[in-house]
């Protein structure tokens, strides 16, 4: 997997490409905590546009980041979802919890 | 029976999308719908990343992954020899998780079962766990020889 | 030891494009240039189809295939409990075939020893044929994570 | 593999697409096989250009194709090979019996 970490002010801007699983997401967590643990920083958006798989592992990482970020204010979101990480997105009840747009426009926009 | 495999790698985190790799190209002899393999991709994903982490505890262990190819279904087993499941029946409940300090989110099992036509769980303490995985591969003119 | 897979399956003709993508996704671990790969993949093709056709010539037979990943090579093992090899020095020169009528060209060996870096075959007359081929895979700069 | 397969006067178009091994190429000899069986033809000019992946069977088929077309004095080329054919065309030794284009024009041009 490709992980692009870019801050700006209040946001993270997380890409992600490629493959979403257990392998994967510890990688995806650690590059978040680097930019938490030195920047004044508390809204995650993940661009998923090129992220073409993902599993449960997923959902748990997403989930992390989410109870981490809420304690101090912050929100995370996410944008571009294909159809299988949709479907694992939905299954796994992300939905009830992370806002989701199409495009990163609306994402931004709803912080 | 059309056609059969058995796989076994040691219980590393990257064969996770190893073995994904490997039992989607064998379902693809069915011909299936890019639909049909994602979810056959994502329940095997979520099995032997139970048996990495759960079954072995990230210890080195084997994983032994078997397909079976009949005319219209694949049949997969993912076996591992760790430390089995106390209650199966808890383990298959969502949201239920042993290691939420891990971030599991407790979701395995409801994602086989929900990507899945049939998913069965056989488990014996300190000897390991077997999950059973059937998925129906709905027939379609098939246009490639 | 940095990886190892075993997969076993049956002599059948669609499962030489199965082994080649096994084999070749097993390969990528070590982060293989394209041109790596195809070569791999070729050498994979060689010899599982040898196993179909001339160790169990058409009949139902297994095929076992073993691959170890260290840190600059991948080291691969193709197996049958088929016919065997009279001469294995012969069946190495180039052109040499036993079944001209079903158009063989002979060449299999031949493309295996120049794609790999190193082919050792192994074999006993009924009791079958061993492939061992190592292909070393060059250190390049890892982009990826 | 897709194999398509074209004849107009005395020459066979066959375009293959996918790859070429001892699964496919019994299909690709069955087809050649139907048009000589029909059609009053005898060159056979093979389009690769959508061919990814060839081995060894590949090589006998061809070859094949060679040694029963030069009965009815007839001709085999092909053109358009991607790397890997290429390098088992060479390895094979295809390159001193078959003649080989980079366009298709070139093939029909030299029939
Ligand atoms: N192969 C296995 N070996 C041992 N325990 C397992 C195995 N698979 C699942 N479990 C148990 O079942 C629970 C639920 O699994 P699952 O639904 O996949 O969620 P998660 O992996 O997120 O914990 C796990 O937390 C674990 O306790
Ligand atoms: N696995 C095998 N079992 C039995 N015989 C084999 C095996 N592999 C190769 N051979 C023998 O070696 C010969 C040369 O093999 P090869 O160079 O691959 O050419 P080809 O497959 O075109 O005949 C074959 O014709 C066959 O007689």
């Amino acid at each position: 997997m490709i992980i692009d970490i870019r801050s700006s002010g209040e946001m993270i801007l997380a890409s992600l490409e490629g493959e979403l699983d257990h392998h994967t997401s510890q990688a995806f967590k650690a590059k978040v905590q680097t930019i938490l643990d030195t920047e004044e920083t508390k809204n995650l958006v993940i661009d998923m546009s090129r992220l073409y798989f993902m599993d449960s592992s997923g959902i748990g990482v997403i989930l992390g980041r989410l109870n981490q970020l809420k304690k101090k204010g912050g929100k995370v979101m996410v944008f571009g979802m294909q159809s299988q990480v949709k479907k694992v997105f939905y299954a796994g009840g992300l939905d009830k919890v992370i806002p989701y747009y199409e495009k990163e426009e609306e994402a931004v926009n709803n912080l | 029976m059309k056609n059969f495999m058995k796989l076994e790698i040691p219980s590393k985190s990257q064969n996770e999308s190893f073995a994904r790799v490997v039992v989607a190209a064998f379902a693809s002899q069915l011909d299936p719908t890019l639909e049909e393999i994602s979810e056959i991709k994502t329940a095997v994903s979520e099995a032997v990343t139970n048996a990495v982490i759960h079954a072995y505890m990230d210890k080195a262990g084997l994983i032994v992954i078997k397909g079976v190819l009949l005319e219209d279904r694949i049949e997969i087993e993912i076996m591992d020899s760790g430390v089995g499941i106390e209650s199966v029946e808890k383990a298959r409940e969502p949201l239920y998780t042993t290691l939420p300090e891990m971030e599991r989110s407790g979701m395995g099992f409801t994602i086989m079962e929900k990507f899945m036509d049939k998913v069965e769980v056989l488990s014996e303490k300190n000897k390991g766990t077997t999950v059973k995985m059937v998925k129906i591969i709905h027939k379609k003119e098939n246009l490639r020889n």
